[in-house]
C-alpha cells in the first residue's frame, strides 16, 4: 500500500467510516478528520515530491517521456495488459493538492447538511476518491475506471440534495458526461489496438508513433470527450443547470475539480499521446475555446441567479484552460495547468460563499439582494476577493495563470499561423474586461448600495467554519498570486516531456 | 410420397396459424391451436413411417402429443371460464392490459 | 388414391373451421378434421394410434370444446367476424409462413420421391414394451411424467374454474 | 545611511506591512491607533525616500539607472523571466519623493477630515494599500511588474472611490472607474504581449552578440530602452503599434480624452482620496509610464505624435468644460485633466535630440502634484465646513477661514502660472519646449489653456471666498482643525519653493550615449511674457465677472449663447454616450441575445436530442398493442424475414 494508493483510498475509508458513524452530527466530524488527514498527507507528499524532483529539474528540459515519482506498478488484468500503475509528476501533484484543499473546504462548507447527511458525505468522498484516482493513475484503463467513479455519484448528489429542477439537471449533467466518457472509451480502445503493444500503460503508449490519419480522428474524439467535461463550447450547457441545482459542496467540488479532469485529460492523454493530431486540430479548438471564453463571460452579464452567474464564469475560465492546451507551447501548457489550479480554488470559494449567502437570504436572485456587506462583512470581502481573482487581478492566482495563457497564445507555435493565434488571443484577452464588468455589476448589486430587503438587516456574519473555509481558499490564492514560483517550479519540469514530444 | 404428406401437414399447420391470428373469440383460438397440434402429430407419424419404418418412436411421441393436447385444452377451458365470468365476454381483443 | 380424396376433404373441413363465423359450427368441423386424420393414421399403418386419436381427440377434447362454446354463450360473440385488417394480417402471416417453409422443404433433401417402405411392422405390443422399457431408448420416464402432468392439470382445472366464494 | 541604497525595498515594504497589520488586526480593535500606525508607516517611508533621493542625486552618478535589488518572480520562457525589483533612476527617485510626501500629508489631513466617519480604520487601510501599490508601480524595473502594480493601483482606487458604499452613485462611480481603466489595461496588456514577443525575438537575435543584452530579459526597461534594441525593434514595423497600445493603457489611467469619463465621477470618493489619487499620484502614472518608455517612444515618432495631439486636445477640452462646472471638486477634476494633458503633450513634443519637453513634463508633474493636492485639500476643508460641494452655495468664506483662504489663493496663483510660484516655472518650461521644438500649434494651444486655467481657477476662488455668504451654512462656517491645516501650510510652502529647484540638471532622459546635457539655459523671455500676460487676462476676466458679487453680467453672457453653454456644462454628453454604448449596445444587443441563445439554441439542442429519443421510443411502443395476435404476427413475420435474409446471404 504505497503512499499514492493511500492518497487515493483515504477518502474511501473515510466514506466507510462515515457509513458506520453513530450520530448524524459525528458524520461531519469523521469526514472532516478524514479529509484533514488527507490534507496533511498531501502536504508531506508535496514536500517529498519537491526534494525528489529538484534533483533532476535541469535535465527535465530534454526529457522525452514523463518522469514519474513514487511509482506503484503491479499487474491487474494480465491478459489485457492492464496494470495498477500509479505515479506522480508536476501536473498531477498540483492537481492533487488542489483537490485535497477543495474537498477539505467542501466538507467544511457543507457543515449543516441535515437530511441524510450520512449518504451525502459518503457519496462526496467516493467522488473525490475517483478524482484522486484519475490524477494519479498512468494506466489508461485505471484512468477511465476512476474517471467513471468520479462522474457517477454526481447524479445522486444533485438528484437528491439539489434545489430547483434537480432531477432534470442531474439527468442532463450525467447523460452529457456519459456521452463524454463514451467518446473517451472509444479513443482509449482505439489507442490500445492501434499501438499493438497490448498494454494500457500511458508511458509506453507515448513512445508509439501512431499513423497520422489515425491520429487525425482519435485526437478530436478524445479531446471532445474531455472537452465535454471541461465545458467546451457547444457541450457546456450542462454546467449552468448542473451547478445551479447542485448543493454547495457538490458544485464546489464539481466546478472546482471535476471540470479540471477535462483539462488534465486533454493535456495528459490527447496532446501527449497524439502530437500529430494536436498539431492538426490545435487551431480549430483554439477558435472554439475563444468563443467559449467570450461567450461564457458575455453570457454571465445577463444572469439573474448567482449560481448561473458563477457557472457561466467557470465556463469562460475553463475555456481558458482548454485555450491554453490548444496553444501547444510551453507557456500555454503552463498557463493551462496554473489556470486549472487557480480556477479550482476560485470557483470553490465562489460556490462555497454562494451556499453561505443562500443559507442566510434563501434567495440566489441577484436583484433581490442589496447592501449585504454591512450585514455580513466577512462574506462580502471574501466574495470580492474571489471576484477580483476571477477577473485576473495581480497578486491573486487568476492573473498569473491568465498572463501565461495569453503570452503563450500570443507567442504561437510553428505549426499554426501565428497571426490567427494572435487574433484569437487578443479576442480572448477582451474577456478580462467583460469579466470585470459582470463581476462588479453582480457583486455591486448584491453587496454594495443600500439594503433593499427589510429582513436582510438582521442576518449574521460568517460562523467559524465558514471563516475557516474562505480563509484557507483565500490564503491559497494569495500564496499562488504573490509567489507563483511555488506552483511554476512544480509544473514546469512536467510540461517539457509533452512539449519535446510535440517538437519531435 | 413423403413430400406430399409433409406439405399437407404444413398446409394444415398454416391454416391453424391463420385461425389463431384472426379468431376473436378465445374458443375459436383454442380450436385453431388444436388443429395445429394435430398437424404436428400427423407430421411425426409420417416421418416415422417413411424414414424410420423399423422403429416406433414417432408414434410414441404422437401419443404423448395427444395427451398433452388434452391437458392443454383442459387448462385453456378453465381459464376461459374464469375469463368469461370476469369479463362477461371471451373477446380476445379486449384483453390488452399488458399494453404498457 | 384414397390419400388424395382424404386430403381434399380434410383441407375443406380445416378451411371451414378457420373461416366460419359461427363458433359452434367451427367446433363441429374441427371434429371432422380430427376424425379424418385418424383415417390418415390408418393409411400410414398406425391402427392403435388411429384408435387413440378417435377416442381421446374426438371423444374427449372436441366434446370439451363444445361444452366451452355452450358455457360462454355471450350474445355479442356468436358471430365472430374479425376486422378486415386482422384477416389481412393473419392471411399474410400464414401465407409467408407456408411459402417459406414449403420453399425450404422443396429445396431440401426430402424432395426425393421416397416411397412408403412396405415392411413396416407396427403393433401395439412393441409400442407397449417400448413405453415401459428402462434401457436404451425406453420411454418410461416421459410416461411417468405425463401421468403426473395430467393429474396436476386435472386438479388445477377444477381449482381455476371453481366459482369464487362471493 | 548607505543601507537604504542597497536595500531600498523597505520603502514600499513599510506601507504593505502596515496595510496587513492595520487591515487585519488593528482596524477592528481601534480605528484611532490604526490611523496613527498607517500615517507613521507612510511618514517613515517618506523620510527614507527623501534620504534615498538625496543620496542618489548627490551621489557619484546621479543620472545612472541601476537596479539595486530584485528577485525572480515569474518564469514565462527562458528568455522571458519577470524580475520583481527596485529600479533607481532620476525620475523614479523624484516620483518616490512626490508619492510618499503627498501620501503622508493626505494621511495627516484625513485624520481630521474623516474624524467622525464610521469606516475610519478601513479608510486608512485602503490608503496604505494604495500607497504601497503606487510605490511598487514607480520602482518597477520591467513593464510587466508595472502592469501588476498598475492593476493594484486600479483596485485600490476602486475601493477608495466606492468608500461610501451605501451611496449608489459612489458604487456606480467606482464601478465605472474600474471598468474604464480595466478597458485601458486591456490595451496595455496586449501592448505588453506584443512588446514581449518583439523583444523576445530581438533578444534571441542580439543576445549572442552583445553580452549586456544577453543578461537582460525582454520586458525589462533597460532592454526596451537600449538604443541597439530599439533600432532593431523599429525596423520590425510593429514598434509604433505596440507603443500606441501601451499609450492606451497610460491614457486610461491618466484619463486622457476618450477615456476621461471616469475621473469627474471619481469625485464621489472622500476628498483626501481625490487629493491623493486623482490629483497627485495615480493619474500621473500614465505620464510616468510614457516617460519611462520615452526612448522607445522617441524612436517611433508616429506614437509621439499621437501622444502629443491627444494631450493637447484633452487639456483644451477639459479646460473649456471646467469653466462651466458648479461642483468645486469637478472643476478641480477637470483642471487635473487639463494639466495632465499639458504633461502628456509636453512629452509628445520632446524627443531624444532636445529632451527639454521630457524634463519640463517631469517638472510640471512634480510641481502639479503639490499645488493640485493643496487645491483639493483646501476644497476639502471648505466642504468640511459648509457640507456642500456646490460653489453657488458658498461665498464670503474669506473672513471665516483665513488660513484655508490664504493657502487656496497661493495654489490658485501657482496653477495659473504667476511668477514666483512653482506653476509658472514648469508651465513656462513646457511652453518653451513646445516653441523650441517647432510645435507652434501646441505652443498656441498651451497658451490658450494657460489663460483658461487662470480664468476658471480664479472663478472658483472668487465664488467660494469673495462676496457675501449665499447660504446659512456659510455664516457659521469655521476654520478647519489644525491637523487639516498643517498639510495645507506645508503644501503651500512646497508650491512656492518647488519652482526654484534646478530640475533640468537632474531629470533628463537617460541616454546611454554620453551626449552632453543641454544645461538649464535660462528663461525664454517671449514665453515668459506671453504666459504671464495670458494668466493675467484670465485672472482679470474672472475678477471682472465673478468678484463683484452681482452676477447679472455673467448671466447675460451665458444667455446669449445658451445652447453652447448647456452642451459644455453637460460635459459634451460623453457620459450619456458611454452609458448608451455599454447598456444599450453591449448589454441589450450582445449579452442579452447570447444569454438567450445559450438558453434556447445550445440548451435547446440538448433538450431536442432528449425529446427526439423520447418521440422515437413512443413510435416503437405502438407495436405493443397488448394483444396476443399482434405479437404472433410480428413473431412469425420476423422469423420469416430473417430466414429469407440469411438465405439471401448464403446463396
Amino acid at each position: 500500500m504505497g503512499i499514492l494508493s493511500l492518497l487515493i483510498f483515504i477518502p474511501f475509508f473515510t466514506a466507510m467510516g462515515v457509513v458506520f458513524a453513530p450520530s448524524p452530527k459525528s458524520v461531519r466530524w469523521v469526514s472532516l478528520i478524514g479529509t484533514g488527514i488527507h490534507l496533511i498527507l498531501t502536504f508531506f507528499v508535496t514536500i517529498e515530491y519537491f526534494n525528489l524532483a529538484s534533483a533532476d529539474s535541469q535535465l527535465a528540459i530534454q526529457q522525452l517521456s514523463t518522469k514519474l515519482y513514487m511509482v506503484e506498478k503491479f499487474d491487474w488484468f494480465k491478459s489485457f495488459g492492464i496494470q495498477y500503475y500509479l505515479g506522480v509528476d508536476g501536473i498531477s501533484m498540483s492537481m492533487v493538492v488542489l483537490t485535497s484543499i477543495i474537498i477539505f473546504t467542501g466538507v467544511l462548507a457543507s457543515w449543516n447538511v441535515e437530511n441524510r447527511s450520512k449518504e451525502f458525505f459518503a457519496l462526496l468522498l467516493v467522488l473525490v476518491t475517483g478524482v484522486f484516482g484519475v490524477f494519479l493513475s498512468f494506466d489508461l484503463f485505471l484512468f477511465f475506471m476512476f474517471y467513471e467513479v468520479a462522474v457517477l455519484p454526481m447524479y445522486l448528489l444533485i438528484g437528491i440534495w439539489g434545489t430547483g429542477p434537480k432531477e432534470y439537471s442531474a439527468m442532463k449533467l450525467t447523460l452529457m458526461l456519459m456521452v463524454g466518457s463514451a467518446l473517451l472509451l472509444v479513443g482509449i480502445l482505439a489507442l490500445f489496438h492501434a499501438s499493438g503493444l497490448h498494454t494500457f500503460d500511458l508511458i509506453q503508449l507515448a513512445n508509439v508513433k501512431f499513423p497520422k490519419d489515425f491520429q487525425n480522428w482519435v485526437f478530436p474524439t478524445i479531446f471532445i470527450g474531455f472537452g465535454i467535461l471541461g465545458a467546451l463550447y457547444p457541450f457546456h450547457t450542462w454546467s449552468p443547470d448542473g451547478h445551479a441545482s447542485a448543493p454547495t459542496a457538490v458544485s464546489m467540488l464539481h466546478a472546482g475539480v471535476l471540470m479540471k479532469l477535462g483539462g488534465y485529460g486533454a493535456l495528459r492523454i490527447a496532446v501527449y499521446l497524439l502530437p500529430e493530431g494536436a498539431k492538426e486540430w490545435g487551431l480549430f479548438f483554439m477558435g472554439l475555446t475563444t468563443i467559449n471564453i467570450l461567450y461564457g463571460s458575455l453570457g454571465a452579464i445577463k444572469q439573474k441567479d448567482l449560481k448561473y452567474f458563477t457557472a457561466y464564469s467557470s465556463v469562460s475560465h475553463c475555456g481558458m484552460v482548454l485555450f491554453g492546451v490548444a496553444t501547444l507551447n510551453l507557456m500555454g501548457f503552463k498557463g493551462a495547468v496554473l489556470q486549472m489550479f487557480s480556477h479550482g480554488i476560485m470557483t470553490g470559494l465562489f460556490f462555497g460563499l454562494i451556499g453561505m449567502v443562500y443559507g442566510r437570504t434563501h434567495t440566489r436572485i441577484i436583484p433581490e439582494m442589496g447592501g449585504l456587506v454591512k450585514v455580513m462583512p466577512w462574506l462580502g470581502v471574501a466574495f470580492y476577493i474571489g471576484g477580483l481573482a476571477s477577473l485576473g487581478l495581480p497578486s491573486l492566482s487568476g492573473f498569473v495563470a491568465e498572463s501565461q495563457i495569453f503570452m503563450g497564445g500570443f507567442f504561437g507555435n510553428q505549426w499554426h499561423s501565428v497571426t490567427a493565434m494572435r487574433v484569437l488571443t487578443v479576442l480572448s484577452t477582451m474577456s478580462i474586461v467583460v469579466t470585470a464588468v459582470y463581476v462588479l455589476r453582480g457583486l455591486g448589486t448584491v453587496f454594495l448600495g443600500p439594503i433593499q430587503d427589510k429582513h436582510h438587516e438582521e442576518l449574521t456574519d460568517a460562523t467559524f467554519t465558514e471563516k475557516l473555509t474562505t480563509g484557507i481558499l483565500i490564503f491559497t490564492m494569495f500564496v499562488v498570486g504573490i509567489y507563483p514560483r511555488v506552483l511554476v517550479d512544480m509544473i514546469e519540469p512536467a510540461i517539457y516531456p509533452i512539449l519535446n514530444r510535440l517538437n519531435m | 410420397m413423403l413430400i406430399s404428406w409433409v406439405l399437407v401437414s404444413l398446409l394444415l399447420f398454416s391454416l391453424g396459424i391463420y385461425g389463431v391470428l384472426t379468431r376473436r373469440s378465445a374458443v375459436g383460438l383454442l380450436i385453431s391451436v388444436e388443429l395445429m397440434l394435430n398437424a404436428a402429430a400427423l407430421n411425426l407419424v409420417v416421418f416415422n413411417r417413411f424414414l424410420f419404418a423399423s422403429r416406433m418412436d414417432g408414434q410414441i411421441l404422437t401419443i404423448f402429443v395427444i395427451a398433452l393436447a388434452a391437458a392443454e385444452v383442459l387448462i385453456g377451458m378453465a381459464i376461459l371460464v374464469m375469463l368469461f365470468r370476469r369479463k362477461k365476454s371471451v373477446d380476445v381483443t379486449q384483453l390488452s392490459q399488458l399494453k404498457h | 388414391m384414397i390419400f388424395y380424396l382424404l386430403t381434399f376433404v380434410i383441407l375443406v373441413l380445416a378451411l371451414a373451421t378457420v373461416l366460419t363465423r359461427h363458433i359452434f359450427r367451427s367446433a363441429i368441423y374441427l371434429m371432422g378434421v380430427l376424425a379424418l386424420s385418424a383415417g390418415y393414421y390408418l393409411l400410414l399403418g398406425a391402427e392403435f394410434l388411429a384408435g387413440v386419436q378417435i377416442l381421446v381427440y374426438v371423444g374427449g377434447i372436441v366434446v370439451l370444446i363444445v361444452f366451452a362454446v355452450m358455457l360462454t354463450q355471450s350474445q355479442d360473440l356468436i358471430h365472430d367476424h374479425p376486422s378486415r385488417l386482422r384477416k389481412m394480417l393473419g392471411f399474410l402471416t400464414s401465407a409467408t409462413f407456408f411459402g417459406v417453409s414449403a420453399w425450404a422443404l422443396l429445396n431440401s433433401h426430402l424432395n426425393k420421391n421416397i416411397e412408403m417402405p412396405s415392411d413396416a411392422q407396427f403393433s401395439a405390443q412393441i409400442m407397449g414394451k417400448a413405453f415401459l422399457s428402462t434401457e436404451g431408448n425406453g420411454y418410461i420416464l416421459p410416461f411417468e411424467l405425463i401421468s403426473i402432468l395430467l393429474l396436476t392439470v386435472l386438479i388445477s382445472g377444477i381449482v381455476l374454474a371453481k366459482k369464487e366464494k362471493v | 545611511m548607505h543601507m537604504i541604497l542597497n536595500s531600498p525595498w523597505i520603502i514600499p515594504a513599510l506601507p504593505l506591512l502596515s496595510f496587513i497589520i492595520v487591515g487585519l488586526f488593528i482596524r477592528p480593535l481601534s480605528p484611532k491607533i490604526a490611523a496613527v500606525v498607517a500615517t507613521l508607516s507612510v511618514g517613515c517611508s517618506f523620510l527614507l525616500s527623501l534620504t534615498l533621493a538625496w543620496l542618489f542625486f548627490t551621489g557619484p552618478n546621479p543620472s545612472q539607472l541601476s537596479i539595486p535589488w530584485s528577485f525572480e518572480w515569474l518564469r514565462f520562457q527562458p528568455g522571458l523571466n519577470i524580475q520583481m525589483g527596485f529600479l533607481l533612476d532620476p525620475i523614479s527617485a523624484m516620483m518616490l519623493v512626490v508619492v510618499t510626501s503627498v501620501s503622508f500629508l493626505v494621511h495627516l489631513y484625513s485624520m481630521g477630515y474623516m474624524h467622525d466617519d464610521p469606516g475610519y480604520g478601513r479608510f486608512f487601510t485602503y490608503l496604505n494599500l494604495f500607497t504601497f501599490s503606487m510605490l511598487g508601480l514607480v520602482i518597477s524595473p520591467n513593464i510587466f511588474q508595472m502592469y501588476v502594480f498598475w492593476e493594484l493601483v486600479g483596485v485600490s482606487s476602486f475601493l477608495l472611490i466606492g468608500f461610501y458604499y451605501e451611496k449608489p452613485s459612489a458604487v456606480a462611480a467606482s464601478k465605472k472607474a474600474f471598468i474604464v481603466t480595466r478597458f485601458a489595461d486591456l490595451g496595455f496588456l496586449v501592448g505588453i504581449l506584443l512588446l514581449g514577443f518583439l523583444g523576445y525575438q530581438v533578444q534571441q537575435k542580439l543576445g549572442s552578440s552583445d553580452s549586456l543584452i544577453a543578461g537582460l530579459q525582454s520586458l525589462d526597461f533597460q532592454f526596451l530602452t537600449h538604443p541597439t534594441v530599439l533600432s532593431e525593434l523599429s525596423n520590425t514595423g510593429f514598434l509604433a503599434i505596440a507603443l500606441v497600445l501601451i499609450y492606451i493603457g497610460a491614457a486610461g489611467k491618466s484619463a486622457m480624452f476618450p477615456l476621461h469619463i471616469w475621473l469627474p465621477d471619481a469625485m464621489e470618493g472622500p476628498t483626501p482620496v481625490s487629493a491623493l489619487i486623482h490629483a497627485a499620484t495615480m493619474v500621473v502614472a500614465g505620464v510616468y509610464l510614457v516617460a519611462r518608455m520615452f526612448p522607445a517612444f522617441s524612436t517611433a515618432p508616429s506614437a509621439l505624435e499621437v501622444v502629443s495631439w491627444i494631450g493637447l486636445f484633452t487639456s483644451a477640452f477639459a479646460a473649456i468644460i471646467a469653466c462651466t462646472q458648479d461642483d468645486i471638486k469637478r472643476v478641480l477634476a477637470f483642471s487635473t485633466l487639463s494639466q495632465l494633458g499639458y504633461m502628456m503633450f509636453s512629452l509628445g513634443v520632446a524627443n531624444l535630440e532636445h529632451p527639454l519637453g521630457y524634463t519640463a513634463s517631469m517638472f510640471h508633474l512634480f510641481t502639479h502634484a503639490f499645488f493640485k493636492a493643496l487645491l483639493f485639500l483646501g476644497a476639502g476643508a471648505v466642504i468640511h465646513a459648509v457640507h456642500t460641494n456646490d460653489v453657488w452655495d458658498m461665498g464670503g468664506l474669506r473672513k471665516k477661514m483665513p488660513i484655508t483662504h490664504a493657502t487656496f489663493l497661493i495654489a490658485v496663483l501657482a496653477i495659473a502660472g504667476v511668477w514666483p510660484l512653482a506653476g509658472f516655472f514648469s508651465k513656462d518650461e513646457i511652453l518653451t519646449a513646445a516653441l523650441e521644438g517647432g510645435h507652434y500649434v501646441h505652443f498656441i494651444g498651451g497658451l490658450a489653456v494657460a489663460g483658461l486655467t487662470a480664468f476658471y481657477m480664479a472663478r472658483i476662488y472668487f465664488l467660494t471666498f469673495w462676496g457675501k455668504g449665499r447660504t446659512k451654512a456659510t455664516d457659521h462656517a469655521h476654520e478647519a482643525p489644525f491637523v487639516m491645516l498643517l498639510p495645507l501650510l506645508i503644501l503651500s510652502v512646497l508650491s512656492i519653493s518647488a519652482g526654484w529647484i534646478p530640475f533640468a540638471q537632474y531629470i533628463h532622459p537617460l541616454v546611454q550615449s554620453a551626449q552632453e546635457h543641454s544645461g538649464h539655459h535660462g528663461l525664454n523671455w517671449t514665453v515668459v511674457l506671453s504666459g504671464s500676460s495670458m494668466a493675467a487676462i484670465g485672472l482679470l476676466m474672472s475678477w471682472f465677472l465673478y468678484a463683484q458679487n452681482d452676477f447679472n453680467r455673467v448671466n447675460n453672457w451665458i444667455s446669449n449663447f445658451q445652447g453652447l453653454y448647456q452642451v459644455i456644462k453637460k460635459k459634451f454628453y460623453f457620459d450619456e454616450i458611454y452609458l448608451f454604448i455599454t447598456h444599450k449596445i453591449i448589454f441589450r444587443l450582445i449579452a442579452g441575445p447570447i444569454a438567450w441563445f445559450d438558453r434556447h439554441a445550445v440548451d435547446g439542442s440538448v433538450n431536442l436530442t432528449g425529446d427526439a429519443v423520447q418521440k422515437s421510443s413512443s413510435i416503437i411502443t405502438l407495436i405493443q398493442t397488448g394483444q396476443l395476435q399482434t405479437y404472433g404476427v410480428w413473431f412469425v413475420l420476423g422469423t420469416a424475414v430473417t430466414l429469407i435474409f440469411f438465405w439471401m446471404t448464403l446463396l
